[in-house]
């Protein structure tokens, strides 16, 4: 099995470019799969040098290709990319307007809240917002607003959201510190599964303006009640 | 005997087992001994019947089949049942049962072939889309949602949230609506332009802050109030609309909200103050009235059912 | 601009597998867009029989090129997918494939028998497989994998069952034309139910009637004896 091709097919089933530590990290972990094939077996410690020289004689060999798209490698990071010549067609088939569309009420309110609780859980969302969020997540990624940030500590190891560079600007704003406050947003419990996190991350936001948060209608958790974020001035 | 128990439970039924032992005996299915066959089929459901297992039904049938094929088989051949000759060979139970058999086999080596797909299904992964390279316009306009949708949202959803509470104490609240109103306007009479960050540098409490947004809003979708940005990350100004208002545009009701007071829509007079808007100026984040349903603000608007 | 690699391009930046006709959807919005560029307006009203051909000449190329992914049509739908050699390093990456349980042996003798002459009755299905098969087809109606297809133009009028498009995603099968062996297994002729099994009992007590090859008892609808081979298209 040529590294070559697995490296390729590694990136091609990859949602995020990956860098040569990360698809070493692959090998390794498939090498010490129990009941691994030789094939995996043999991959075992390949040197970050190897993978780095794969990497390039498989984007020359995509490039020489002549396909739609190639393998790019952004700052460190490789990725298959899309040739520009096809920009017509994907614009049209991503929906790509020249003017971006409206965010949908729905798609407003899940970006508020994944900009004030992120990095955050679709299921804690949906317990937020009492509605699936499925649709509404997917159209955010696909405009870039949010991102995939890592994986929770709870049990299922759900993926969590984040806002990105792309919402800062779509929105005007210079930080999520920026964010106008909300801090009841912040406040609203969410039921956690079983968590294996020591630190709460209700409160890992940005700080609020709010200079004293009163006690919530809502009942809070205790957690939360007892550590109220801190007030201070922008 | 609890090997027959277990190499019974393999048999899917009695033309499984027939299969079984036809490839007993090694020879080609239409070659078949089916006399053999028919004793060792019944010898073998006599053995299930001494391990008590119960015999189905079509295991039965299936042996009474075939002790009439061999019953059949021992009488001359002068004296079998008579048959029509165009019809001989499809009336034999003979050619019958082997009939069956061979169907019965190819779709059991189809199945075997789904079984194949379906374990190689395990081991195909789907690609994922690469990135889309798409050179960006030569200038892209800012969109048309602003910060204040983004805050209009948050409101919405506090509201929301409030209203799915089972139980809560209601409590007396003394923010109103209508008062934000009459101060922000008053405060901007009496200030040129003030921050927006400002306005909640003060409160101090959940529903002075969303009552407040809320009152920002609905004044500037009243045109009475522009919110400005000079430029991305710039400070977001809040300050008096220039005087011109729309006649065309029908003054709606507006906003009905936890507070017990409707502020009047009468009340509201174009600002005098004459102050233009820089050029560079971002748009107010309320469309136009022609485009905008009579509440521009989503209070009881609901994206879903909420649970209980 | 290929039409070929438009389509490459397309399925490349793609969540999800495309029909034909959602691809010849896009080529007719890239061509209204304003401004388009003249070879995307040139692909204006590209006839989905020309997508196809292109789709199959690029799985072709794909498959020649021997790189770890093919282009692949399930459902009659499109997609890049990994070639099965690569399973281990992105089993190791991705994760286990989370797919519902494997199919017992009568679930997989059922579905074939149902794949290759839907549709089908019970009574028919029961004919060839020689056991009754009520739980298996109660089991395989709640995976969605078939389905009540109109009934028997017979006596009794009993339920047809035909496969799913659930049924080809599963197995990744393009269509009822890519079963294996699909001509050989569908061309076998079919015995009509004449009788039920349990009716072949007669054939102990009363070998008389086998050989008189009269019309049965049950009055068998003539249109259905005298049309053995089912259509293929469900």
């Amino acid at each position: 099995m040529e590294l070559k091709l697995i490296l390729e097919a590694l990136l091609h089933t990859s949602q995020k470019p990956l860098s040569p530590a990360e698809l070493r990290d692959v090998l390794n972990r498939a090498a010490d799969e129990e009941g691994a094939p030789e094939s995996a077996r043999a991959l075992k410690a390949t040197k970050v040098e190897d993978i780095n020289a794969a990497l390039h004689a498989l984007a020359a060999e995509h490039e020489s290709a002549r396909r739609s798209f190639r393998l790019a490698c952004v700052a460190g990071s490789w990725q298959f990319v899309t040739n520009p010549d096809y920009a017509p067609w994907l614009k049209a088939f991503l929906g790509v307007k020249s003017r971006p569309s409206r965010l949908t009420q729905p798609a407003l309110e899940t970006l508020a809240i994944i900009a004030y609780r992120q990095p955050i859980t679709r299921a804690e969302i949906e317990q937020i917002r009492g509605v699936a969020v499925d649709g509404v997540i997917a159209t955010l990624r696909e405009r870039n607003l949010i991102v995939e940030a890592g994986r929770a500590e709870v049990i299922g190891r759900p993926m969590q959201y984040a806002t990105t560079q792309a919402f800062l600007e779509y929105f005007g704003l210079p930080d999520l510190d920026g964010l106008p406050a909300a801090d009841e947003l912040r406040l609203i419990p969410v039921q956690r599964p079983q968590s294996l996190l020591t630190v709460d991350t209700e409160l890992v936001t940005a700080p609020s303006t709010v200079a004293q948060p009163e006690l919530p209608i809502e009942a809070v958790d205790p957690s939360v009640q007892g550590n109220p974020a801190p007030p201070p001035e922008p | 005997m609890p090997e027959y128990r277990v190499q019974f439970e393999v048999f899917e039924g009695p033309l499984d087992l027939l299969l079984h032992l036809v490839k007993k005996q090694e020879v080609d299915i239409y070659k078949v001994n089916l006399t053999r066959i028919a004793t060792e089929f019944v010898a073998y459901i006599e053995q299930m019947r001494e391990l008590d297992i119960d015999v189905a039904g079509e295991f039965v049938v299936m042996a009474a089949t075939l002790l009439y094929i061999k019953s059949r088989e021992l009488l001359p051949v002068e004296k079998q049942a008579v048959v029509e000759d165009d019809d001989a060979q499809e009336d034999d139970p003979r050619w019958e049962l082997i009939r069956r058999l061979v169907e019965y086999k190819k779709f059991k080596d189809a199945a075997f072939q789904l079984k194949e797909r379906e374990d190689s299904m395990d081991l195909v992964y789907e690609h994922q889309p690469g990135r889309p390279n798409i050179p960006a316009e030569t200038e892209t306009p800012r969109s048309a949602v602003s910060v204040f949708d983004l805050v209009q949202a948050v409101a919405s959803i506090l509201k929301r949230h409030g209203e799915r509470t089972d139980i809560r104490e209601i409590q007396a609240d003394p923010h109103t609506v209508s008062d934000r109103i009459d101060y922000l306007r008053k405060l901007a009479a009496t200030k040129a332009r003030f921050r927006f960050g400002e306005l909640f540098e003060t409160a101090h409490s959940r529903s002075q802050v969303v009552v407040t947004f809320l009152a920002l809003l609905e004044l500037i979708r009243m045109k009475v109030l522009v919110a400005t940005q000079s430029g991305e990350f710039e400070e977001i100004w809040v300050e008096a609309a220039p005087p011109h208002v729309d006649p065309a545009q029908p003054e709606l009701p507006i906003y009905s909200g936890p507070g017990p007071q409707q502020p009047s829509i009468q009340e509201v007079q174009p600002n005098e103050q004459p102050t233009q808007p820089p050029a560079d100026i971002v748009p107010p984040p309320v469309a136009p009235a022609e485009h905008e349903p009579p509440s521009p603000i989503p209070i009881a608007e609901h994206s879903g059912p909420s649970p209980a």
